[in-house]
């Protein structure tokens, strides 16, 4: 079993966007943040069906072009160049933050700094260093149908990112449905924290260690299906 | 109308002559996607048009777009969503050069088409609880709370548009359209850069997305052209 | 010379309606009300460069098509068929008033029932009738840089309609800048009325008679042109 | 996709039966045009979905359009900014039989957007010292009075395109256009009727004006067609 200091960084954040893949059903239209949740759509199927909606003007994204098909005129959210899937729409950002707003994204993907126990979110920015960026995240937060967390378990010094209260400035006051690391998946139901999966190469009393806040265990904890 | 005889063409030069010190413009883009490349540059390059409010989603990059306007010592004030990517905005802002005041980018958006439709403001949950609702006025709506927001205009917007015919009528290229719209209805003067000028009628009515009615005048984007999917200064390449 | 009483009503509305086309100068875009306003387009040369805006979703209104080129799909805010004109735009309810409100309508040209010697406006409803349309009547008395009133100078039964105090349900807090019927063009300025041209046909005294309001005379009062 | 495999097509009936006694419903349209005329006559012929609250911006015209369901008595409450033309509406409402809200069309227009838009209310001019504000909220900004108006939603709307792609993307005819876009954000559930349904990728991203993420299903306008430039009943002309 591989130790998680052996576990390369790109190893692990492929290993949080496969598993997320998972739970973004045919037909739903999603919105991926920056970071791991841009990994993502390299563990989805073409045939999917799932929508990938981004916050600076495009519905049905698709994948990355060959280098020769690059048009700077056609970006993701990340300013990535993009290309456009089929049945694809482009629109101006009040009519993407009135998509986003009125409640019409299924599911927001996105990383975070701080989760707290009843899955309150920071993933905009650290007190004491500069606050000069929130994008669409406070957004989303507000409004999306359901709210995904792909981050890793703790930092680089394992210091745990879920934790009891907050001490980062939080993005909204939503909850996170769904908190997908590398070591575990839980899930929020009403104002808890369930671990309903625990990595095979993790273990209960690693997930406590590197857990600063109270959660309960499933009765029918699964292994996280990384494949 | 043929092309030569468009009324609302002016050189980049006479458009940035218009543009006063201290004065308050919009500017389309996001990064440097569906930006007013041209008439950015002369803005870099002219001297009485300084102490600016900009409001923009960002400040292009480091370097280009909006970016440049940092490093020309243009720009008092950004008003806008993200800056953290441009490390002359951070330095900036760390030295005291630059004001900034961050809005959630849906609340921008909405703000300034809020400004071009007469909407005085409007309520959004976007933000209900954070530091950036600090100051802001809240109240309930069937349980929930919201914030508000005030409707945003400045006195000059300069936006990217793909196209436009010789009336002022706009189109626009896939993401590069972005705040360009909603910016094209909220200021007293709207000058549009753009790629190509075509005739009046050339343009599908169902397929303009800015009408003629809110542009003032054009621009020909002539400092930049498209290589390998990259906007780059002509002759630099 | 014609007495009022011998004019017929199209020939009347069609007086009103070619003064008020004087008034509309190139480059500006128009909206038109329903009633003589709507007549105004005949007055209007091809090559006019006004542009009249229907707030049913249409920038660049051309003339009535012939019967075989009729696409009820395409219709003035009168509700009949129209053409695209060049460089014409089609869009949304919303972003019509977007437009509209935004104050991005040069000239409002509309009928009214009543006008106060303050330039307030009445022409939605009549007390003791049903309110049943208002339509974009308040959208424009509220939001048009300009707003010409065309009306006959009083009723079928020589009522005037120009008068110190409205009785009609007001259209807004707004008032006319000009007023042009069959006898007469007013000017609003500062909350006076002044009146600035006088139709052949009619007298100081006939309008006066006609006027239920306070008006100064122009010093440089013209005779209307209505050819 | 093929045409035939459009998860989201249904028959009107089937759409029509999703309606319930008493619900509450926008429907597009301006006059009769842009209008879901098969939907329409399929509510007038059916039974359980009567006490109908109406937000339109009319009640169609005299016997056309809206108009069957003010003969059919489905119609309690009908909110919209124009009602005068048609002659049974105000006969109805003399009778007591019809509940009237009349709403400025470009605040019902914005009222709508807003209630797609995740708006919970905004503040215009239009109507302010009216009789039409008479409970409403004033507030003053910069020296004006404005109006507080509340975004608008409803269980259902139904709304007419012209074509739908597959996956449910929406293009317009024209000035038929009107106020179906907001209608197809604002209710919980959105059926559109169209003339023609395409394969997805056949509607250029660009011209694309409802994206199917509004359109949860698609009806084709089986009853009616265009003769000479009209919407005539199929085997009646």
């Amino acid at each position: 079993m591989l130790s998680a200091a052996n576990i390369d960084p790109s190893f692990i954040k492929n290993r949080i966007a496969k598993r997320v893949a998972k739970e973004l059903h045919a037909g739903s239209v999603v919105n991926l943040g920056i970071g791991i949740p841009s990994l993502i759509p390299n563990f989805l199927d073409s045939k999917s069906q799932v929508y990938l909606q981004s916050e600076n003007g495009l519905l049905g994204m698709g994948p990355t072009p060959p280098k020769e098909q690059i048009d700077m005129d056609l970006i993701s959210a990340s300013k990535q160049p993009v290309t456009l899937g089929i049945g694809s729409s482009v629109f101006s950002s009040a009519d993407s933050f009135a998509m986003i707003r009125g409640g019409h994204i299924d599911i927001a993907v996105m990383g975070a700094l701080q989760i707290s126990e009843k899955g309150e979110i920071a993933n905009w920015s650290v007190p004491g260093k500069d606050i000069l960026g929130v994008g669409g995240a406070m957004d989303l937060v507000a409004s999306a149908q359901k709210i995904i967390i792909a981050m890793t378990h703790a930092t680089k010094d394992h210091v745990p990112k879920i934790i009891q209260r907050l001490t980062y400035p939080m993005s909204g006051i939503r909850t996170a449905d769904v908190i997908v690391t590398d070591k575990a998946v839980f899930k929020i139901k009403n104002d808890s924290f369930i671990l309903e999966e625990m990595a095979a190469d993790s273990s209960l009393d690693e997930i406590k260690r590197l857990t600063d806040a109270h959660f309960t265990v499933s009765k029918n904890l699964q292994t996280m299906l990384i494949d | 109308m043929k092309i030569g005889d468009c009324a609302k063409r002016i050189s980049a030069q006479d458009a940035v002559n218009m543009i006063q010190n201290g004065d308050r413009l919009l500017v389309g883009g996001f990064g440097i996607c569906g930006t007013p490349f041209t008439l950015i540059d002369v803005i870099a390059e002219s001297d009485h048009a300084r102490e600016l409010t900009i409001i923009s989603n960002n400040l292009g990059e480091t370097g280009k777009g909006l970016g440049k306007l940092l490093i020309s010592k243009h720009i008092k004030k950004a008003i806008g969503s993200y800056f953290t990517t441009n490390r002359d905005a951070v330095k900036a802002w760390n030295k005291g050069e630059l004001e900034i005041e961050l809005i959630p980018q849906g609340t921008l958006a909405e703000a300034i088409r809020a400004g071009g439709a007469g909407i005085a403001g409007f309520y959004t949950k976007t933000g209900v609880g954070t530091k950036l609702a600090e100051g802001k006025e809240e109240r309930e709506f069937d349980g929930e709370t919201y914030l508000f927001i005030r409707g945003i205009r400045a006195k000059i917007a300069l936006i990217k548009a793909d196209k436009a015919d010789t009336m002022g009528n706009l189109v626009y290229a896939k993401t590069a359209r972005n705040f360009n719209p909603m910016m094209a209805t909220a200021a007293d003067l709207v000058i549009a850069e753009v790629d190509d000028i075509v005739e009046a009628g050339m343009l599908d009515p169902e397929q303009i997305v800015t009408p003629h009615v809110y542009v003032d005048y054009i621009v020909q984007n002539d400092r930049y052209e498209k290589m390998g999917g990259e906007y780059v200064e002509r002759g630099k390449h």
